[in-house]
């Protein structure tokens, strides 16, 4: 049997068929966390800290336990003590458990400290005030600089990894140092140095739907789960790992899922229903309020950076040097790591260093949000780049192509690029009429590159053929935005099927092998690439049936438009035996057929984008308003090309977001002051222009059908493409995002 | 703490519940009819996931009593379809992918149909500034502002 | 949490004026039930008042003033075209309030009588020289839409008392009013300063103004200065930074989430002569 | 032999060394041997690292095998959103 591993001609991979789950989406029919209920339910409510950063003295819950609606109360006592505490990211699970229920400490705003399970949602918050705790309020430290201060207020002792320097506060739990050649020696080759810092604030994932799950726990250490997720096995090993249960008792579905962006790809409120419902012998519900998912959910990491970049007069860059500090909250974790190896990827350079301190402050644990710590990177590098262009006097798109990387170019993180496709990104915003288009008075035009990495991880798909030739597919990775609709599409590419006879389903984690979370953009990479190989391996079955009924060796058929034929003239004259007569009787020739894939895909090719961003701003009020926005990127091969452009115009939007207007704003006393979307700003639909795409394919060589993942590169250059646009339109350059219009205003006034 | 009985129309059926004054038209139309298209994002009226018509005005359920349903005609979601025929809009959210995860969907679909029932010929910016309390985080809007521009012609075509 | 719906604003004063703890009357409850929900303030009487006949009219008088029940909702003033057509600046500033959704059940009232000094209509109101009718166990009286919010969150109103209508007034000729707010985003947002402009011409001379402004001092400013700044005037250059100048130097702002001083106090000035300048060229009957 | 090169904050681990060479035929092997010549390896190895091999970075896996004369860079381990 023949089958070609790589393939660039397509029948139905790269067209627009409607979603498989488009009906239940635009009925109102489909489940997500918070819509379903079981008999005999409680509903949950948590007891949140209102200090920043506080011993938990005592906690009285016998008024709370005596009332007739309550029938349970956990604390931190209701959970595994055989987590084990571990300096860095080694100690997750203890992390984890520390963030969904504090243990001797109050540690941020917003965090968990008792949980109640009542008949109603309104007796269990009502029910919520009559715990009694006593806290010893202590010094607490929110910015990520005065973190790292010699007089800050410790979080906690002991949480730095291997990698900190000596010296350093204990609140910087990791650090990370790469690069190569030597910059003071390029520094010194350059006809122009700048110098300059950057500050970007927290921003949250702002996925509509907030965390809700429905639990039951028995006493026998069985369960079952249902929440809305990005990675529904990760759910099931760190709730039975809080919860001290066997990880295969505990079955975990996922839900429709209203968003995530990385935010999903943790549990918050899973095990403490568990907990409540193991203590209760009911099924409990818990949905948070979007005020809990702003207090007590990941936010990203706010950072401060420092970028020296040395420019020769012809645009090459001779060194580049960054240092960036972040701020994940009261844990490790903070991607300062990433930040520092994606900030220089776009480019060839002889001489680059990077620094990455990830810091720990009273804060929520910060989560990932779609290519964690690449855009604030991005924003500092490309602002310096920009500058360097404008005093130059050089098109910044010429100087980006001039120093762009390309196949054989050594990456700022170390190792050497396969085929990349940041060159025809750039020639694309080149030859863009966006990019030639006159601008008005008042506005200005930015542009940025972007880097991530992307990611593989591990995936098992499962395909089953039925009786009358359809099939079924199950994936492992939550839909969040039309996945299931590409998924369907490679296996019809495949089976040569037609793509309406696919139905895809999220499997739950006892119907299916481990899968990681929907996350690193790998979902299309990888579960497409696992869908692929479970297709290509009913295929070989579908051929052992055909080459048995023919009496032929099975390397004598090969696959093509949904048939097995002959693979050659001597093979036999027999006509083409399509996929339903082999399936029809299945039973009788064999048993049924399916096709499984078990595997850590590793060849998730990296992406690169360029965006083109026209901005305008009112000189009296320092108010931006983006009038045209451009994103090209790089997707290898775009499976489903209108969900592509989707995952491109969602993350311009949330670029916008928090270029603009998004922050976490904290009062002197430590407390979250904008936990509603009144005042937590995402864009509306009135503040925005509409968004083209140009999709560049350069394929990966890591995928069958060259698939690169995009969902997370999109939001990599628009912090820095509005600022360099914001900047042209003021006349100022702007450091610290958002670029509120205060900001703004502020540093018109400053620069006369 | 005593509860109120509540006898309205949904979708054109009648329906009656107890609620305790304090619950929500959301809470009503979720909890207790089981009605659970309408989504709580927020609950301070800044999302628009919620939202529904209550005698042919668009509002957020959030941010009505169940007991002000008392005698009114309310419309969500389910009630968009007739049968198994899909509204205009419904089929070209579908088809212009006006959708990534959904969950904002039941609610923009609700003002959206709302929209053109008082503005069949809306610019792109009255579009916008309709839908500007419908909050969605996947698509930057653009499609959907599509979907309904395309609905809007179709529909203006159609009559 | 005890509901009632009386038929009648003189049982729903009655009821007020005979609750204990803390009572909240609802009318289009945008703020309520976001307070509600909230647990910002838990009501221990709500008193809904749709229920009382004529409360969502809304009424041109006979001699040219207007008359809106307390639960007119802002979608039903845009909708109204003589009352925008009078009184553009008052609809305006009402309809900015939150989304189309909103905009479904928020009301005047609501807006006034939920104290904060960053409410939208309320700048629009003042200017515009509307009262609000009261009923109380006193009997009823009417007083001026500023004389409502005493600080923020709070309101001069007594046990007991109740609003049962806003007036308000003739537009007469030559007059133009406007409203202006400045938020980050184009919609959603709360005001970070708001300015309500009212006035009146004879010939291309300003003869009657008020000026107010919103989100710049704990409670809505009726600024004399503003006013006098441009009285007399032809709206030049000269009166327009004299204008900015006196709403400027009326502000007495906070630091928040929302905005600095320093920015409240420098776009107060911007946006008052800009509101200024379409309220002109609505007096003189030019599309603004 | 491959030369496996490490990211520079680890030359603190190595005595200086920012290349290592080690005898391997696997992803796994390799971190193995890297931590018999330079046991305090161990630690950045726990907290999780990747490995780069002819610029494909190999996230996890440990039975990759490593071609005669590529280039190995050692990363930390990728996390995504």
């Amino acid at each position: 049997m023949a089958l070609d591993d790589r393939k660039s001609e397509f029948t139905f991979v790269g067209t627009r068929p409607d979603r498989p789950d488009g009906l239940d989406k635009v009925t109102g029919r489909a489940k997500f966390g918070a819509d379903v209920s079981a008999p005999g339910m409680l509903h949950g409510a948590i007891l949140r800290s209102p200090h920043a950063h506080a011993r938990i003295v005592k906690i009285d819950a016998s008024k709370a336990e005596a009332h007739k609606d309550v029938k349970a109360v956990v604390t931190r006592a209701d959970f595994s003590d055989k987590v084990p505490f571990q300096p860095g990211l080694e100690g997750e699970f203890w992390n984890v458990l520390e963030n969904v229920m504090a243990g001797e400490k109050a540690l941020y705003d917003g965090h968990a400290v008792a949980a109640i399970a009542a008949t109603s949602a309104l007796a269990a918050r009502d029910a919520l005030k009559l715990i009694e705790v006593e806290y010893e309020v202590l010094p607490h430290v929110t910015d990520v600089d005065k973190a790292m201060a010699s007089d800050a207020p410790v979080i906690r002792e002991g949480a730095a990894d291997y990698s900190v320097p000596e010296g350093m506060h204990p609140n910087v739990v990791r650090y990370h140092e790469s690069g190569h050649g030597n910059v003071d020696a390029g520094f010194a080759e350059a006809d122009l140095v700048i110098e300059d810092s950057f500050v970007t604030e927290a921003t949250h994932q702002g996925y509509i739907e907030p965390h809700a799950c429905l639990g039951m726990l028995g006493n026998d250490g069985k369960g079952e789960l249902w929440c809305t997720t990005q990675g529904h096995w990760i759910a099931q090993k760190t709730c039975a790992a809080l919860l001290g249960i066997e990880t295969s008792q505990l079955r975990v579905t996922a839900s429709e899922i209203g968003g995530g962006f990385g935010g999903k790809t943790t549990v918050f409120i899973e095990p403490v229903a568990l907990a409540l419902s193991r203590k209760a012998n009911r099924p409990v519900k818990l949905v948070m309020s979007r005020s809990e998912v702003f207090r007590a959910t990941g936010p990203t990491s706010s950072a401060s950076m420092d970028i020296k970049i040395g420019m020769k007069k012809d645009g090459t860059i001779s060194a580049a040097q960054g240092v960036f500090r972040l701020q994940g909250g009261a844990f490790p974790g903070a991607p300062g790591d990433m930040t520092a190896m994606c900030a220089f990827a776009p480019y060839n350079l002889t001489n680059v260093k990077q620094i990455g301190y990830d810091v720990m402050a009273n804060r929520p644990k910060q989560a990932a949000y779609r290519a964690p710590g690449a855009p604030m990177g991005a924003f500092a590098v490309e602002s310096v780049i920009d500058e360097l262009c404008k005093k130059l006097g050089l098109d910044p798109v010429d100087v980006r192509l001039k120093n762009a990387a390309h196949e054989g170019t050594q990456a700022s993180y170390g190792p050497t690029y396969e085929r990349i496709g940041l060159v025809e990104t750039l020639e694309a915003a080149k030859a863009h009429p966006h990019y030639s288009a006159p601008l008005k008075p008042g506005q200005g035009r930015g542009i940025s590159c972007g880097f991530w990495f992307n990611h593989g991880g591990e995936t098992s798909v499962s395909l089953a053929l039925s009786e009358d030739g359809s099939a079924q597919l199950m994936v492992g990775t939550p839909d969040i935005g039309g996945s299931r609709a590409s998924m369907a599409l490679m296996a019809a590419e495949v089976l040569g099927i037609p793509y309406e006879n696919i139905r895809v389903t999220i499997a739950d984690t006892a119907s299916l092998g481990y899968n990681d979370v929907s996350h690193g953009s790998r979902v299309t990479y990888a579960s497409g690439l696992a869908t692929i190989k479970a297709a290509r391996h009913a295929v070989e079955r579908l051929c052992g049936r055909a080459a048995a009924k023919w009496g032929i060796p099975v390397d004598a058929v090969k696959w093509e438009d949904g048939c097995a034929v002959p693979s050659g003239p001597n093979a036999g004259d027999f006509d083409p035996m399509p996929l339903a007569d082999i399936t029809a009787d299945m039973g009788a020739t064999g048993g049924p057929i399916s096709g499984h894939f078990e595997a850590t895909p590793e060849g998730a090719g990296v992406s690169f984008g360029t965006h083109i961003v026209d901005a305008e701003v009112d000189p009296e009020t320092g108010k931006t308003s983006v009038t045209r926005y451009t994103v090209i990127q790089d997707a290898g091969k775009a499976i489903h090309p209108t969900y592509v452009e989707g995952q491109y115009q969602g993350g311009a939007a949330q670029g916008i977001g928090w270029a603009l207007n998004e922050e976490y704003v904290y009062g002197e006393d430590g407390r979250l002051q904008n936990s509603i979307f009144l005042d937590y700003r995402i864009p509306v639909a009135s503040d925005l222009p509409m968004i083209d795409t140009v999709i560049v394919e350069v394929p990966n060589p890591g995928h069958p059908f060259g698939v690169r993942g995009v969902g997370e590169t999109g939001i990599v250059p628009p912090l820095a493409a509005i600022a360099n646009a914001v900047s042209h339109a003021a006349g100022v350059r702007m450091r610290q995002l958002p670029m509120s219009p205060p900001r703004i205003l502020a540093a018109l006034k400053d620069n006369g | 703490m005593s509860k109120f009985h509540v006898s309205t129309t949904v979708n054109g059926d009648a329906v009656e519940y107890l609620c305790d004054p304090r619950e929500t038209l959301l809470d009503c139309l979720r909890d207790k009819l089981n009605l659970t298209g309408a989504k709580e994002g927020c609950g301070t009226g800044d999302c628009g996931a919620c939202s529904v018509s209550v005698d042919g005005r668009l509002v957020c359920s959030c941010l009505m009593l169940g007991v002000e349903a008392e005698g009114k005609q309310i419309d969500t979601v389910e009630g968009i379809a007739e049968g198994d025929v899909l509204h205009p809009l419904q089929k070209n959210f579908i088809e212009h992918a006006a959708l990534q995860c959904g969950v904002c969907t039941p609610g923009i679909l609700v003002a959206a149909k709302s929209l053109l029932e008082k503005n069949p010929s809306p610019t792109e910016e009255e579009a916008r500034y309709w839908l500007a309390g419908n909050l969605c985080r996947c698509t930057g809007y653009d499609k959907i502002i599509r979907a309904v521009m395309e609905t809007a012609e179709e529909l203006r075509e159609a009559s | 949490m005890d509901y009632h719906s009386p038929a009648s604003f003189a049982e729903a004063s009655a009821l007020a004026a005979n609750a204990t703890g803390i009572t909240r009357f609802l009318a289009g409850g945008t703020d309520v039930l976001v307070q509600l929900r909230s647990e910002l303030v838990t009501p221990d009487t709500l008193i809904d008042i749709k229920k009382i006949d004529g409360v969502s009219d809304i009424t041109r008088n006979v001699d040219g003033s207007w008359t809106l029940g307390v639960a007119a909702t802002g979608a039903e003033m845009s909708e109204h075209p003589e009352l925008s057509g009078d009184w553009p600046g008052v609809v305006e500033a009402m309809d900015l309030i939150g989304s189309t959704q909103v905009q479904g059940r928020a009301t005047l009232t609501g807006n006034l009588c939920n104290g904060s000094p960053a409410a939208d209509s309320v700048p629009a109101m003042v200017a515009a020289g509307v009262t609000v009718t009261i009923t109380g166990p006193d009997g009823n009286r009417t007083i001026a839409a500023e004389g409502i919010p005493a600080s923020p969150g709070k309101t001069t109103l007594t046990k007991g008392e109740v609003v049962t209508a806003v007036n308000i007034p003739a537009r007469g000729e030559n007059g133009g009013d406007a409203y202006l707010r400045f938020i980050p985003r184009t919609e959603m947002d709360i005001a970070v300063v708001g300015v309500g402009v009212s006035l009146r011409l004879d010939g291309d001379t300003i003869t009657e103004a008020r000026v107010s402004l919103g989100a710049v001092a704990p409670t809505v400013l009726l600024v004399d200065d503003c006013a006098k700044a441009i009285i007399g005037s032809t709206l030049d250059d000269v009166a327009l930074d004299a204008l900015a100048a006196a709403a400027s130097a009326a502000c007495n702002p906070i630091d928040d989430k929302r905005g600095t001083i320093e920015f409240r106090t420098e776009v107060a000035g911007v946006l008052a002569k800009r509101a200024a300048k379409i309220a002109y060229a609505r007096a003189k009957g030019e599309q603004a | 032999m491959v030369e496996v090169h490490l990211w520079s904050g680890l030359r603190s681990l190595t005595g200086g060394q920012q290349v290592v060479e080690v005898q391997a035929k696997t992803t796994g092997e390799l971190l193995r041997e890297l931590v018999r010549a330079h046991p305090q390896l161990q630690a950045p190895i726990d907290a999780g690292v990747s490995i780069a091999i002819d610029g494909r970075v190999i996230a996890t896996g440990l039975t990759e095998p490593i071609p005669e004369g590529s280039e190995i860079y050692l990363m930390q381990r990728l996390r995504g959103g």
